[in-house]
């Protein structure tokens, strides 16, 4: 019966028009309702999700629950979704991640509550159709349109400095997505039609296919963040809210990665073959380099932007060091390993934020040198900051390990010493990481304010431990996650190993 | 050297000339006037040229209308002119430059092998049958029917934002300022006038004294001075 | 009962303990949470007897069983599983009996703390992981057990988190600990180019074929790997390339190094003391620093076939025996002696390990295991009885008030020295016959090193024991009078683990070193047997220990107990004076060479400086303020300079538009 | 009298007013007869060019530039009486609201 239902235009427009309805609806006069309906939408969107994974076919590499339809006839724009391996768990860790942030914010968000509702309900509608967006121009519909609540999240409800910061994402953002329109035009008018499946058929000379490659790679490689463009993301979360900074992190970070999938490699792919090895030399920068930056930080949450920087450089690793491999199972592992990093950093990098979102709410301050001692007056959070933390850190048997695994072991077979550098993380990361726990948790009560603190609540509990649970699961047992993604990935290595000026394909 | 040649080389220099008037003269009533002799010669040229209605058209109409404008303005504002003329010389050699480029850049074009009388033969002249204001009118009143019309919209819309700029309205007219009505306030309309009351001995007087104390607040803030210039009339204060 | 629920029940017994103890310790209340969690550990010690009984005198096979596929993709499947042979029977026991022991002890040591639940708890999951590394059948079960261990000392080391220095300790340890597991993923990855699987079955298949090719065709090791197509290298630097089987050996041997602290990584070692007692008995001396000796012996078909890596081995294990002894002895903290004497005896296996005599390496790991608890657990019940004093020069005299503990070091510490009939002896001997035997160049600098080792050895724990227990005591007497012995909880373990020490030697040498007990497990090239003498000469392990009374090292043990005897009890002024003689030597030792010093200032200072100069100039001067913000800043210096165009004047608008009127004139005449 | 003879003469006008125009800073009253002078020559031009290529036509272009002219000139004198009744004075260098 569910077949016929557009599941995946629900999942778009229903926390949008929700967000919408409960900002101009009940508002902030009649907050419980407005909390309730958002809880509820949020609630709906997970369900919709979930049912959408547990309907999903994972013999097949072609697209599922497709939904086309006119939208503007006369540039042949079609309003187009579907989804397959690569943006199903995407979609899922949206709505799971929405959800938890509605539920947090309830007690975190004093002014304007009934707005924040309507602006991350937005976002999770938003990005959900970025992931099912199957039209290029829809989905730069959908990545612009997704910059806006974010920019209000960060610009209303931020710290101090924040409109430095949210206008500076905002501009980084969208400078770089400016070339991506350019560049879909370009292709959208040589093949007459903007479904992504024709760009990507679409026979394109090399010159072409580096131009392309680049304007793409500017508009992604900021959304990343990789390396040279990075500084914006640290700003960014040190000014945005909690609820702000989670998605930030755990979401937003996986569009770039995503649209190197979706969009570089099966349209662009000897520009990639040419490009890979400046890529890969600014991933390991990337891993190493903002590695060692963290490491000096004294503000909680922009070690964490650094150290999501540091494993975003994985995400980029593996999907580029598939050009040096050959075997069709190295490099399956190596996009397996950049979409189980993807997934395991946005569970891994919103739970960090969340945690330090529950120090924040108690006292007000990110500093490192405030804390100490923490674990005296709160040792359940002590205990799942250590999980989340060690995930961080990439212990195994955690999701943070399996991500980098597959991509230390991939880059092997191409060279070894690009594993090695990679490898560098494992220190690196368990060195800021525990470092910062040592100091905000471990020790002797820092001052009495740390004395005060109470211990996390029920409603944090239940995020933290949700997140805690996926965590350990996916580290422990990732084969389903696994199972669903490989046939769409080996369907993207099958065209970005297809050389396109060859005129075939 | 024939007639022709004489008249034209008189009335060119006298148009020159007068033309340098305008510009150098100090006095402005006079610069209008070397440009109305300007005009005088211009048309004589153009006579010349055998384009006798438009001669007669700038003498007439142009000169007489529009220089007559200019004189009419310049007399009646009482501009001082010397202030005008002190920063005069500064600018004369950069002028003087200008002009000197322009003229050889035109001189190079216009030169003599362009325009000359062998590449440009001088057409016969016309018949005295040959009327110029009759083959102007064919052609006006049909070719160019619909610029003559843009025309004379120009000239009404001129008219208009002349009168419109520079009209300022009959002095007794009887009309309301809305604006100026939305602008008074209660002070200017209500005026309150403070008797002192005789004290009773009963203590609840205290009260009144307290309400008291706010109205005397009130008087000082009583309707402001009017600041408005002493040409306003008294119909416009209300 | 089916060997999979057997192994399982094995494995989970000890977690399912520690989750309970973990999450719900504080309401099961202490003596609900530790019975719940020896029972735990009772139940995974009895079945690994079982199954270590079953190839020591049974004849079980090794058994290879896949519980579950952690991953699977494009026909490669990453495996979950046990994989159980002689080897990894002999580990389960070791580890399961010492943390029974320890769990006991801890009944007492930890008596008054609070946070004993949680110590329970993380004792069980540490025997958790432990086991998990040991039977793993596969390098990232390896890879997860190694870390999980790594994770469980470094939440014990920092079990009293307010102590500054016990939270400094286990940050160090664990860091030196990743820093050895960097190493070892770099291995896992080439073993994975190589082999292209991570389980251990086909990998030494392939291996066992190699030395069949070597055996039947007396071929070398090289062109036998070569037939097998192993023999690829790659390029390191320009034009040195490296065989891949010693870069995969070299790698693994530097996650061994990280755990088992050998040289350049054992700082962690004696700052994991910070941590309590037990702790250091279960895991800083019996089991997870013996994990790396493990897995280099688990990793012998490897390892056979890389001389450079055995040489690196031997020579690396041979300066860790020798250096770390010397340390030992000037040393004052009872805990610090130990944890040095830990640090030298693990060099000693490693050395086994160089001169390919694996099963002597595996059985002083066993041995070992059994005499460093019992030393630790004794230093415990002392440390217990003076309220928490670990420093020997403010003891002595008590082995008049703490009998049995004074007995129970005793017979470690003569089992440590290697004194004929305790287990020491026999473990030890082998490794120096074994030594003696080995060819290739750093064969007699181990062979010095082990011998040397045999002195300092018995000096300082000899020091240790005369200072601790003999000698004019230097409590206060009221302090003296109110000493008493340890309660049973604490004497009984010692008692349980000085009997092992005694026996274990005579006991299991025929099996373990003479007859065939590791079989398959462990592979030695023809070519690298060392045992061969040891076995010749070895008749039975009574003639053995008598024979031992006539060999040099008797004789080196001897004079080292001799030498302490005498500047310990009958001269101590040439103590002094010996010290003060040797003054350089004295403060080198004193300060452990410098490494702490050095990797302090060179590694942490370093990289934290580092970072701070990369996030200063790098991220903020160059990116920040540099493209970004002064990119804006010259957009609105550019806005300003074009407003300046606006002047306002009437005539220079005029004047503009003459010029571009006299310009394009010029330019059409000069160009037209 | 050949062309070239008219043409240099509108010439010779034309910079004349544009000299004016430079030179005069501040006289807005001498600006607009500048402008005059200019349409002028323009005007001159016209007839020259319509006389000697014996096509009425430019003439017909010169009663468009007049009408043009009269009412620039009328706007423009109507703006200087706005002018000198709002400051007292034409003088150009106070006019400097519109300043970017």
């Amino acid at each position: 019966m569910l077949e016929q239902l557009p599941i995946l235009s629900f999942l778009i427009w229903i926390p949008v028009i929700g967000g919408l309805v409960i900002m101009f609806g009940p508002g902030d006069r009649l907050l419980s309702i407005s909390q309730r309906v958002g809880i509820l939408l949020g609630i709906i969107t997970l369900l919709l999700s979930c049912w959408l994974a547990w309907a999903f076919a994972t013999n097949t590499a072609d697209m599922q629950f497709v939904e086309a339809s006119r939208w503007i006839p006369s540039l042949n724009i079609r309003y187009e979704l579907a989804i397959d391996g690569i943006s199903l768990p995407l979609i899922v860790l949206t709505s799971l991640i929405g959800l938890l942030v509605l539920i947090s914010a309830t007690a975190s968000i004093k002014k304007r509550q009934s707005q924040y509702f309507a602006a991350v309900l937005m976002m999770t509608g938003l990005m959900n159709g970025v992931f099912a967006a199957q039209d290029a121009i829809l989905f730069y519909v959908f990545w612009e349109a997704m910059l806006i609540p974010m920019f209000l999240l960060i610009g209303i409800w931020g710290g101090p400095n924040r409109i430095y910061a949210t206008v500076k994402f905002f501009l980084f953002t969208f400078f770089g997505s400016i070339f991506m329109l350019v560049a879909l035009i370009y292709m959208g008018r040589e093949a007459d039609s903007f479904a992504i499946s024709d760009l990507q058929k679409l026979p394109l000379s090399l010159t072409e296919q580096k131009w392309i490659f680049l304007a793409f790679l500017l508009a992604f490689a900021v959304k990343i963040p990789m390396f040279p463009v990075h500084t914006w993301l640290p700003d960014a979360h040190v000014e945005a809210p909690t609820g702000g900074s989670v998605i930030l992190a755990a979401i937003m970070l996986k569009m770039g990665g995503y649209g190197f999938l979706r969009f570089s490699l099966p349209v662009t792919p000897d520009a990639v073959a040419e490009y890979a090895y400046w890529l890969i030399l600014f991933s390991l920068i990337a891993i190493v380099y903002i590695g060692l930056v963290a490491l000096a930080q004294k503000d909680m949450k922009k070690l964490i932007a650094y150290s999501s920087i540091a494993h975003m450089g994985f995400v980029t690793l593996g999907t580029f060091i598939i050009v040096y491999l050959t075997a069709m199972q190295a490099q399956s592992m190596a996009l397996q390993g950049a979409m189980v990093q993807m997934i395991s950093h946005g569970l891994v990098s919103g739970a960090l934020f969340f945690s330090i979102g529950v120090l924040y709410d108690r006292m007000h301050s990110r500093d490192i040198a405030d804390y100490g001692g923490v674990v005296n007056s709160m040792p359940v959070f002590a205990s799942l900051l250590m999980l989340f933390i060690l995930a961080n850190a990439g212990l195994p048997g955690t999701s943070g390990f399996v991500g980098e695994f597959f991509v230390i072991i991939a880059s092997f077979q191409a060279d070894w010493r690009i594993a090695m550098v990679a490898g560098l993380t494992l220190i690196l990361a368990a060195a800021y990481s525990l470092w910062v726990y040592k100091r905000v948790i471990f020790g002797k009560t820092a001052n009495e304010a740390v004395a005060r603190l109470d211990d996390v609540t029920k409603r944090e509990r239940l995020v933290l431990f949700t997140l805690a649970i996926l965590i350990i699961a996916l580290g422990v047992y990732p084969q389903p996650l696994i199972e669903i993604m490989q046939p769409s990935l080996e369907k993207i290595i099958e065209s970005a190993t297809l050389s396109k000026i060859g005129g075939i394909g | 050297m024939t007639a022709e040649q004489i008249v034209f080389y008189l009335f060119a220099t006298l148009a020159i000339a007068s033309a340098l008037g305008v510009v150098m003269v100090r006095n402005s009533v006079q610069a209008v006037l070397c440009l109305v002799l300007t005009f005088f010669s211009m048309a004589a040229l153009w006579m010349l040229l055998e384009a006798e209605f438009l001669a007669i058209a700038l003498v007439l109409v142009y000169v007489g209308a529009v220089m007559v404008l200019f004189l009419f303005v310049v007399m009646m504002l009482d501009v001082d002119f010397a202030s005008l003329k002190q920063g005069f010389t500064r600018y004369v050699p950069l002028g003087v430059l200008v002009a000197a480029g322009l003229l050889i850049g035109l001189y190079w074009v216009l030169r003599g092998e362009v325009f000359g009388l062998e590449m440009m033969p001088e057409p016969n002249k016309h018949g005295a049958e040959h009327s110029n204001v009759e083959v102007l009118g064919k052609l006006l009143y049909t070719d160019y029917f619909y610029a003559f019309e843009v025309a004379g919209v120009i000239l009404l819309v001129a008219i208009v934002a002349a009168i419109s700029l520079t009209f300022r309205g009959r002095r007794e007219r009887r009309g309301q300022s809305v604006p100026m009505q939305h602008r008074a306030s209660k002070d200017e309309r209500l005026h309150i006038v403070k008797m002192d009351a005789e004290v009773a001995e009963f203590e609840d007087q205290q009260i009144d004294q307290d309400s008291d104390n706010t109205g005397k607040g009130k008087k000082k803030q009583k309707s402001k001075a009017k600041a408005k210039p002493k040409t306003q009339t008294k119909g416009e204060s209300s | 009962m089916s060997m999979q629920t057997q192994l399982l029940l094995i494995v989970l017994a000890p977690l399912v303990g520690a989750m309970l103890a973990g999450l719900l310790g504080s309401r099961l209340g202490k003596r609900l949470t530790h019975r719940l969690t020896i029972v735990g550990v009772l139940i995974s010690f009895l079945l690994s007897l079982r199954i270590f009984w079953g190839f020591l005198y049974g004849n079980a096979t090794p058994v290879d069983i896949t519980v579950y596929y952690w991953a699977s993709f494009s026909e490669l499947s990453i495996q979950i599983g046990f994989m159980i042979d002689s080897l990894s029977a002999l580990m389960m026991v070791v580890v399961t009996f010492v943390s029974l022991m320890v769990h006991i002890y801890s009944i007492g040591y930890m008596h008054d703390d609070n946070g004993y639940q949680r110590f329970f708890s993380y004792l069980s999951l540490f025997t958790f992981s432990m086991l998990m590394l040991v039977m793993a059948n596969n390098f990232l079960q390896l890879f997860f057990g190694w870390e999980a261990v790594g994770l469980v000392s470094y939440l014990l080391i920092g079990f009293w988190y307010q102590k500054e220095s016990a939270i400094f300790a286990n940050m160090k340890a664990f860091l030196v600990n990743r820093v050895g597991d960097f190493g070892f993923i770099l291995g896992i990855a080439a073993i994975f180019l190589l082999f292209g699987t991570f389980d251990y079955a086909p990998i030494f298949k392939t291996m066992g074929q190699a030395e069949e090719i070597m055996k039947i065709s007396e071929r070398s090791a090289e062109n036998a790997l070569g037939l097998m197509s192993l023999d690829g290298s790659f390029v390191a630097w320009g034009d040195i390339s490296w065989p891949i089987i010693t870069f995969i050996c070299i790698c693994l041997f530097i996650g061994a190094m990280g755990k088992s602290a050998q040289v350049p990584l054992h700082v962690w070692l004696p700052d994991s003391m910070e941590g309590p007692t037990p702790i250091s008995a279960l895991i800083h001396a019996a089991t997870m620093v013996t994990a790396g000796v493990f897995m280099v012996a688990r990793m012998s078909p490897l390892f056979e076939f890389s001389e450079t890596a055995l040489t690196l081995v031997t020579i690396i294990g041979a300066i860790t025996a020798l250096f770390m002894g010397l340390v030992a002895i000037v040393q004052s903290d009872i805990k610090r002696i130990i944890a040095y004497s830990t640090l030298s005896q693990l060099g000693y296996m490693v050395v086994a390990l160089g001169v390919s005599a694996y099963s002597a390496a595996i059985f002083h790991l066993f041995t070992h295991a059994f005499f460093k608890a019992l030393l630790f657990l004794g230093a415990g019940s002392v440390i217990v009885a003076l309220h928490h004093e670990q420093n020997i020069h403010k003891m002595g005299g008590l082995y008049k008030r703490l009998p049995f503990t004074y007995w129970t070091t005793l017979i470690g510490t003569l089992a440590l020295i290697g004194t004929p009939f305790f287990a020491g002896f026999y473990s030890k001997d082998a490794i120096i016959m074994a030594t003696e035997q080995a060819q290739g160049p750093a064969a007699s600098f181990a062979y010095f090193a082990v011998m040397a080792g045999v002195v300092i050895t018995a000096l300082y724990s000899f020091r240790m024991l005369l200072v601790v227990f003999h000698g004019k005591t230097k409590l206060d007497q009221q302090q003296f009078s109110q000493l008493t012995e340890s309660p049973r909880v604490i004497t009984w373990p010692l008692i349980a683990l000085a009997v092992p020490s005694l026996m274990i030697g005579w006991l299991m040498t025929g099996t373990m070193l003479d007859g065939d007990y590791f079989g398959k497990s462990l592979m030695v090239l023809t070519g690298h047997d060392t045992m061969q003498a040891f076995r010749e000469e070895f008749t039975g392990a009574m003639s053995f220990a008598v024979h031992g009374f006539m060999t040099p090292v008797f004789g080196l043990m001897l004079t080292g107990v001799m030498t302490a005897v005498i500047f310990v009890w009958l001269k101590p002024g040439w103590g002094a004076t010996a010290g003060k003689m040797l003054s350089p030597v004295n403060r080198l030792l004193e300060r452990k060479y410098y490494f702490d010093e050095v990797y302090q200032k060179v590694f942490a200072k370093g990289s934290h400086s580092l970072g701070d100069v990369l996030w200063q100039y790098g991220d903020k001067a160059v990116i920040d303020d540099g493209i970004i913000n002064s990119g804006a800043q010259t957009l609105g210096r550019i806005g300003q300079v074009l407003r300046k165009l606006q002047s306002g004047y009437l005539y220079h608008y005029a004047l503009v538009m003459v010029l571009g009127l006299v310009g394009l004139l010029l330019w059409i005449l000069l160009r037209g | 009298m050949s062309l070239t003879h008219y043409l240099m003469v509108s010439a010779i006008l034309f910079s004349i007013s544009v000299v004016g125009i430079i030179i005069n800073r501040k006289n807005v009253i001498t600006l607009l007869m500048c402008i005059e002078l200019m349409l002028l020559a323009v005007n001159t031009n016209f007839i020259a060019f319509s006389r000697y290529l014996n096509d009425e036509v430019g003439q017909i272009f010169v009663f468009f530039i007049l009408t043009v002219a009269a009412a620039e000139a009328a706007i423009g004198l109507a703006i200087l009486v706005v002018l000198f009744r709002s400051n007292k004075d034409i003088d150009v260098e106070d006019l400097r609201e519109l300043k970017g």
